[in-house]
């Protein structure tokens, strides 16, 4: 069986799906790697470290010959897609929700696609899931980044030439990136506060030391720890409960997603206009919508002077942590889904179900 | 008296408040046992042979003979007992003790009759060394698994003080009217065996440690009362020192045990329901106090912590450190075997521990721990529960199916830390509580952590 | 007014007494519970102390009192069992203290 | 006495000599303020903040016309002391002995200039210590800084999808700015290592978590704290003992300086080039000549897969705690040099003796 | 004797044992004072009233006369004394005791003549008691100042030996001889005050409470001997308690200053020496034990802690945290008050404090907190001495002249912990240590933090 | 050998001596050094007890023998001062452990 590891496109991310440590460890395990040349490049991998452990370094066309499995931490564009062949297998983040027609080209090829982002959040899926080892390291870097681009510090310090006030960080949504932010802030010296509307989350905050934000959740559903989305109710309660923090945060990470669906609005423009002079907010929702109003993805905007990012590339920025796991998350999925190198095709398993997408042409999930 | 006899007994007397109390140290306990073995030596030896009285050499052959007898079963039974069956042991021994009392009593109530001090003397001698007996006798068998674990009589509160009443009055009876009537003072030792069995048959066997340290302060009282007769001084204060010491340890055990003396006693009721709420289908878990797991820590060459999410919860990392410092300055090695999903996202105990300043290379991950837990003495699982559930591996029905966890039931004694029963995330059972080398160790981990470095300084 | 007689006769001995439970009070309280059952055990080798009476009994027995040296001999031998038994059990307990590292 | 607080005209300097909250203390003690437009603004202080406190805004030119006390944080570049006007004071970080054709203008010109860097490192000026209180937010700002650039993230965490080591962290130089890097650095997980040529360090930089690498410093002097010039015969011992380290670090922190000199040279290009593959350097020395023989202030160079940034700036990208305790030292110092609105001109007193560079354009010190 | 007596004087002697017990914690101390002086009260009311012997009234009025007038003037002079002149009361009253002794034993002499153990008892009681008296009015004197602290003769020991060893043979001969000679008694009874004199004229000053501790042990043996005489069991065993109890703490005295019982009442030189090392040109410093400050802020109001450079070098941050959480649980109000350049960096308090995540309001800045010091019951400074050192006020030659400090010398109580007297980065003296309010608490700082926090968890 | 014959005669008041010394020890160890003063205060106030021998030598003195009733007189107003004096001086000793908070 052939894996073709191929180099990200996207701008911007510096990862790599597969990282020489997991090439070799395919190897072993008997699977022939093919990876696009520069693949690992931006993540401080060469060429040669490939080769060394046994890898073939080929063309993007070659990949897309040979490949029996291809494989990216990204979603292919059409262009992509229409040169799969039939029976090929692709596997990488697809968001088949967001993107249907992308699982139209798959099928019409009668290819096959797994999706690495709809691996279910079950005990035994924890080392196989990318979305919590990724969403970790985007709640650790948003904290850095956010420090880097404020015009204050985070510790209290009292110092002959004065005292220099702990920066006040609010973070909303305490999923994986929520509590890697809280807990990255807290260790800086930060006040930090935090809100979700999952109230089993208050707990986990305080664990790490963040002050909860409780608001009124009755009438809000959520659904196997993860959110649904929220009432225009529930909004305002929110605005409410969470006005007094924000308006005197330095620094707001935003991290609410529903699955599957777009980002809810937690800050209005309105609210922004209210912030203090200096402030920064983070918004890693901004690829699904944005949690910010004013959030555009992969830009800054300057407005009502706060700073407002909107972004994901969190953990491309830490880009050899991100590929490292990633690349684990992989191999541990493929070392799941396979016996002797072939496929098991086990549509018990609960994972295979549920991020086999499109199969031999038919789709499965939409 | 002989004075060399009586400063022989004096020593003795000192070398039993020493021993009793070099006891009460783990340190010193062992001495003190000596200590208060030799005493004891003594005092028998100087009792056989600095007296005033002419015995015949028959007499001593005899006394010779039963004191070899005795020590030669007593030494062998002792040394051949397994170690879990100490308990019921210690019990009939005590037993014995009661039973010799009786028989002193018996003895000398015939030269008593006309005095009724001595007469009282005897009457307490008789009525309390049977109870002992054969409540010992009940103990053992209950322990033992002969009898039955929990009889219940009817009504049997009302039956035994009515017993108890009876034999009162009995004694009574015998110290106003000078009787020296045999077959009564039988029948009246026979009532004292029933009370005996009576007092202890509806006492639930989770109960019995309590029951036996009532009765060995009997027995101490039993022999103080002997002593009387004799104006012995080993034999009196030897006896109240046992009596007051067994009866505070009787307390201390009931508080150890959360229950009082009056609920093992008379609360049979009670004592079934405490028993059932720490029952399950899975079997029956037990307590460890803090002192026992102090004990425990400090005695090993090796321990483990497994930390998980209560140990955030409770904010006990600053507290874990310190133990773990001061078990390593006391020569234990310590590790903490961390589960990759430990806590509530990637890394938190790391996040956790790195703020208490663990070293990074304390710090073991689970695929290097694993293979570890067998060369470990004690495994100490603070706010865990899913990352060392053995559902894990055997019940395919279990959400965490599939899942490695860490193998803490590998280690030779298993310590879990939280505050109830109640399950972690995956809100499922964990069978490792049942685990017989399992002890549960209720509480808020931080509070928890905080006595054990008492307990343990205080060592 | 017996009890009162009696407590007049033996001023003393009523001093011993209550002294004795104190100290018996003093020297255990605070003891730690895994100490309880080695503790309990040496107690009871202690209790066996009423070998000293049944020695008693034998050696002021009329030679010829078969029942007296009998009742007296099970006594001794009941007696001694408690003790030897008991210091013996209580030392096995007491082993699991002893310091395993060096 | 008229002050007159002048902007920063240094490229990418944010901040501002005399924040509002201090001109208000100055006119409360009887000074007349007056504030360059926008003086404030890169620190998020606006004129209308100024003017209600009671300080004038004006042109620069004005404020040259009018002012008896020029106050700026960095040096007037060669065309600005031409304006100078006889008796007029300038107060700023001048580094006298760096630019000695800067103190003859003013000399010419028979103005005053005290230099706020030449404050002495005595108890009583710890207050007024410029040095200390824009050092320590370098130090913190280094390691945000150098973690934001970072391909990988500081703290060690053992997930799912497999263990990421912590970061390596090494700093030269335990001064202000060395102990602020090593505790934040410390704060957020990494592993600390330190050196300095001074021994009695040792001690400070264990209390703040980090190893400290000993280097034989015999037959080296320093003098009242600080350290003098490094013999060569130090240097190679310094190589040896850190090299280890070095070739293993993430995030190099250099900030060792030698008052009065250029930096001393503590990593080569030889020595770079051994270092990790995506390993970061922070040179705070650059504007002195730089530790790293390849760092450039103001940029970033990427050689032998390490970026090296050459800055002093990081106090800067945190304008405005460092405008805040920058402004407070200058009170601070004002109040102590006079009495009344009046200079005291009291030169038995050490900290107006060592700071008093140019007396009436007389040159006092070079 | 009378039976109603002797179960006054059992009871009387179960208050002893209480009071004695109680006396030794904070908490139960008043109380067991209490309990000791009832038991006490019903003692003397029933030695007066419950004998059998026919005595006349003019007696009872004597003895009423003389209570009462003991009474009054001792109540009234324990009422007036100061507070810090007790210890020296304390010495005197002892004394008292003494003589009291000695003059039993003078008025029973005539009575034991023939009797050699009763003459053995009287000697005792007449040798040790006046021992007693004439020390603890030297102890007293010294304390007060009245006599020179330091009295030094040539080959004291010597002669002090010569002094015992002739005492004991001289009683030695009354026993042996059945002599009632009056002249001789008084003599012996001479020669027991000047040795009582000669034994603690060479004792420094600063070990007098353990002489006087050692003193009154002896009071009570004496107390002892004389009950011996009249087989009375309050005085018998009332007296041993004290007697064993006082030489208990004698040690214990000695152990807290650190010096052994041999060189306090042998080593007169050591003394010196150790008294010397503490002096300077400053004056005396006071040092404190852990358990005095444990007690000192248990029972305060308001605790300030200032932290210094000490504090990170010893890494106590987590220990400090605790300390103030678990004062705060018993009440306490506890600040740390931040100096702006503590430690070796700016912020490096907050750094080290944030760590242990104390909260931040519980820090105070300089300005904020100094008005606040002459409200604070102590303030407990960590590993800091240039922060707090006054000569930033008074000397304008020192380096830190002009420097803003904490003013912890406005507080009611100082306590400085830190290893040594060396001095801090500024390199110079610091005046606050040798502050009349201030004690040192030497040793490393988490070490020191953690022994406190044993010691208050046991109150 | 008048020694042992006391002892002999002696023997419960011998075993109520050492009980006594015990108890005295087990009661006091540990004791915190801040009551070093308040408890040797209270021993001494307790040592005061020999003022019951006191009053019994003015009991049983001859109402003629003035020397010994002076004696007597003397010996009980020192030991009452001893008594009185001692438990007052500590009580007050003790106001220091007042809980000052409500
Ligand atoms: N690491 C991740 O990324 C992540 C993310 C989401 C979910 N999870 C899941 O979380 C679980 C983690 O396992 P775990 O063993 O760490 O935690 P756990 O299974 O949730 O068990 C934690 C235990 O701590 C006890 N506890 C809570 N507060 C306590 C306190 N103050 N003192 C003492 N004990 C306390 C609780 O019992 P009592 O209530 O009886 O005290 C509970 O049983 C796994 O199931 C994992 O799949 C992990
Ligand atoms: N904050 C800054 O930015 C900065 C920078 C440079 C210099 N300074 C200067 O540093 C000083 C700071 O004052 P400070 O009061 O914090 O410190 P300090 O005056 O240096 O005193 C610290 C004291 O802590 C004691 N100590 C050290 N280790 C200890 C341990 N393990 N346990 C207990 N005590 C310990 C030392 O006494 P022993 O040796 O007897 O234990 C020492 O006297 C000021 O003079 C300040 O000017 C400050
Ligand atoms: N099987 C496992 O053990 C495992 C592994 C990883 C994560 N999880 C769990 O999965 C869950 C989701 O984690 P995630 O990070 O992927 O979540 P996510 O990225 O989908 O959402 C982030 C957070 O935003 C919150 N949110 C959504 N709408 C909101 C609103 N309107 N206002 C405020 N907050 C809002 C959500 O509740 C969630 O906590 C968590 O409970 C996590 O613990 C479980
Ligand atoms: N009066 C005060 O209380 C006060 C206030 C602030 C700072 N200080 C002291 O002033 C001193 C200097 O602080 P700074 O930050 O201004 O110093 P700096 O910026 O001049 O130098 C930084 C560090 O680099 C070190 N260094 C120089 N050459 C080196 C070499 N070749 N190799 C390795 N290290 C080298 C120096 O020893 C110094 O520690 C410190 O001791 C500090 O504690 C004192």
């Amino acid at each position: 069986m052939i894996i073709g590891v191929l180099k990200e496109t996207q701008e911007g991310d510096n990862r790599v799906s597969i990282t020489p440590k997991i090439a070799q460890q395919l190897i072993g395990k008997g699977f022939e790697v093919n990876v696009e040349e520069h693949a690992g490049a931006n993540s401080s991998y060469k060429n040669s470290d490939y080769s060394q452990v046994g890898a073939q370094i080929r063309s993007k066309e070659d990949l897309f010959n040979t490949s029996d499995i291809l494989i990216r931490i990204n979603n292919f564009d059409t262009k992509e897609l229409e040169l799969l062949k039939k029976g090929q297998i692709v596997m990488a983040q697809l968001f088949h929700k967001l993107h249907p027609q992308h699982m139209e080209i798959i099928s019409k090829r009668g290819a096959t696609a797994f999706s690495m982002d709809a691996i279910p959040r079950i005990s035994r899926a924890q080392d196989m899931d990318v979305l919590s080892s990724q969403n970790n390291l985007a709640g650790y870097k948003a904290v850095i980044k956010g420090a880097n681009e404020m015009t204050k510090i985070f510790p209290l310090m009292m110092t002959a030439a004065g005292t220099i006030s702990p920066a006040r960080v609010l973070i909303y949504g305490i999923g994986v990136a929520g509590l890697q932010a809280i807990a990255t802030a807290k260790r800086l010296g930060a006040i930090v506060e935090a809100t979700d509307i999952r109230t089993e989350t208050k707990e986990q905050a305080e664990s790490l030391g963040a002050k909860f934000i409780m608001v009124d959740n009755s009438g809000e559903e959520s659904e196997g720890g993860y959110a649904k989305e929220a009432s225009e109710d529930y909004a305002k309660r929110q605005k409410e409960a969470v006005n007094k923090s924000l308006f005197k945060a330095d620094l707001v990470i935003t991290t609410a997603m529903v699955p599957g669906r777009k980002a809810p609005v937690l800050i209005t423009e309105e609210q922004v206009s209210h912030m203090q002079n200096g402030a920064v907010i983070i918004d890693l929702a901004a690829a699904q919508g944005g949690n910010c109003e004013i959030s555009v993805m992969n830009e800054t905007i300057n407005k009502y002077g706060v700073k407002v990012i909107g972004t994901t590339m969190a953990p491309h920025s830490v880009s050899t942590n991100a590929s490292d796991l990633y690349a684990k998350n992989t191999f541990n999925f493929l070392v799941h889904l396979t016996h002797d190198k072939n496929l098991k095709w086990d549509l018990e398993d609960q994972i295979t179900e549920e991020t086999l997408i499109v199969k031999d042409g038919e789709i499965r999930k939409s | 008296m002989n004075l060399t006899l009586d400063i022989i007994y004096l020593i003795a007397t000192i070398t039993f408040i020493y021993g009793l109390k070099y006891l009460g140290h783990p340190e010193t306990a062992k001495k003190g046992n000596l200590i208060a073995a030799f005493g004891m030596g003594i005092a028998i030896v100087g009792t056989l042979f600095l007296h005033d009285l002419v015995v015949p050499t028959f007499t001593y052959v005899l006394i010779i003979a039963a004191i070899a007898v005795g020590t030669v079963l007593g030494w062998i039974i002792a040394l051949k007992v397994q170690m879990t069956k100490m308990p019921e042991l210690v019990s009939l021994f005590n037993g014995f003790g009661g039973a010799s009392a009786t028989i002193i009593g018996l003895v000398e109530f015939n030269k008593s009759i006309g005095d009724p001090t001595q007469t009282t003397t005897t009457m307490a001698a008789i009525i309390i060394g049977s109870i002992t007996f054969s409540g010992s006798v009940v103990a053992w068998g209950k322990l033992n698994g002969t009898m039955k674990s929990l009889i219940r009589l009817p009504k049997y509160n009302l039956i035994n003080n009515v017993v108890i009443l009876g034999l009162i009055v009995f004694a009574a009876y015998f110290v106003w009217s000078s009787s020296s009537s045999q077959p009564l003072l039988y029948l009246l030792l026979f009532v004292a065996l029933v009370y005996g069995v009576l007092f202890v048959i509806p006492i639930g066997g989770a109960d019995m440690p309590v029951v036996i340290s009532l009765l060995n302060s009997l027995t101490g009282i039993a022999a103080a009362i002997t002593g009387i007769l004799y104006s012995n001084m080993v034999m009196i204060v030897g006896g109240i020192l046992v009596g007051s010491a067994g009866l505070i340890l009787t307390f201390a055990m009931c508080k150890a045990m959360n229950r009082s003396l009056f609920s093992v006693i008379f609360g049979a009721f009670g004592s079934t329901q405490a028993v059932a709420g720490s029952q399950s289908v899975k079997g029956d878990i037990k307590h460890a106090t803090v002192s026992d797991v102090a004990i425990l820590m400090n005695y090993s060459q090796r321990v483990i912590f497994v930390p998980g999410y209560g140990l955030a919860v409770a904010q006990a990392q600053h507290a874990i450190h310190e133990l773990e410092q001061l078990l390593e300055s006391k020569g234990v090695q310590v590790k903490y075997a961390i589960h990759p999903v430990a806590g509530r996202m990637p890394g938190h105990m790391n996040v956790l521990l790195a703020e208490s300043n663990v070293e990074y290379n304390k710090l073991a991950e689970m695929d290097d721990v694993n293979p570890e837990f067998k060369n470990t003495d004690v495994v100490f699982v603070v706010g865990a529960n899913d990352v060392v559930n053995p559902a894990a591996h055997n019940d395919p029905s279990s959400p965490i199916y599939g899942m490695p966890i860490l193998e803490a039931a590998d280690a030779k004694q298993i310590i879990v830390n939280k505050r109830s029963m109640n399950p972690g995330y995956a809100g499922i059972e964990n069978e490792l509580f049942y685990n017989p080398k399992n002890s549960m160790l209720f509480g808020d981990a931080k509070t928890v952590i905080q006595s054990l470095i008492s307990e343990l300084k205080g060592m | 007014m017996q009890i009162l007689e009696f407590i007049k006769d033996n001023l003393h001995l009523i001093y011993i007494l209550i002294l004795s439970v104190f100290i018996g009070v003093e020297v255990i309280k605070n003891i730690p519970a895994v100490l309880h059952t080695p503790l309990m055990s040496g107690a009871n080798a202690l209790s066996g102390v009423v070998i000293v009476g049944a020695i008693l009994v034998m050696l002021q027995a009329d030679p010829t009192d078969y029942i007296a040296l009998t009742l007296g001999f099970m006594a001794v031998v009941l007696g001694i069992l408690n003790v030897v038994g008991g210091f013996v059990v209580t030392d096995r307990m007491l082993q699991m203290f002893k310091k395993k590292k060096q």
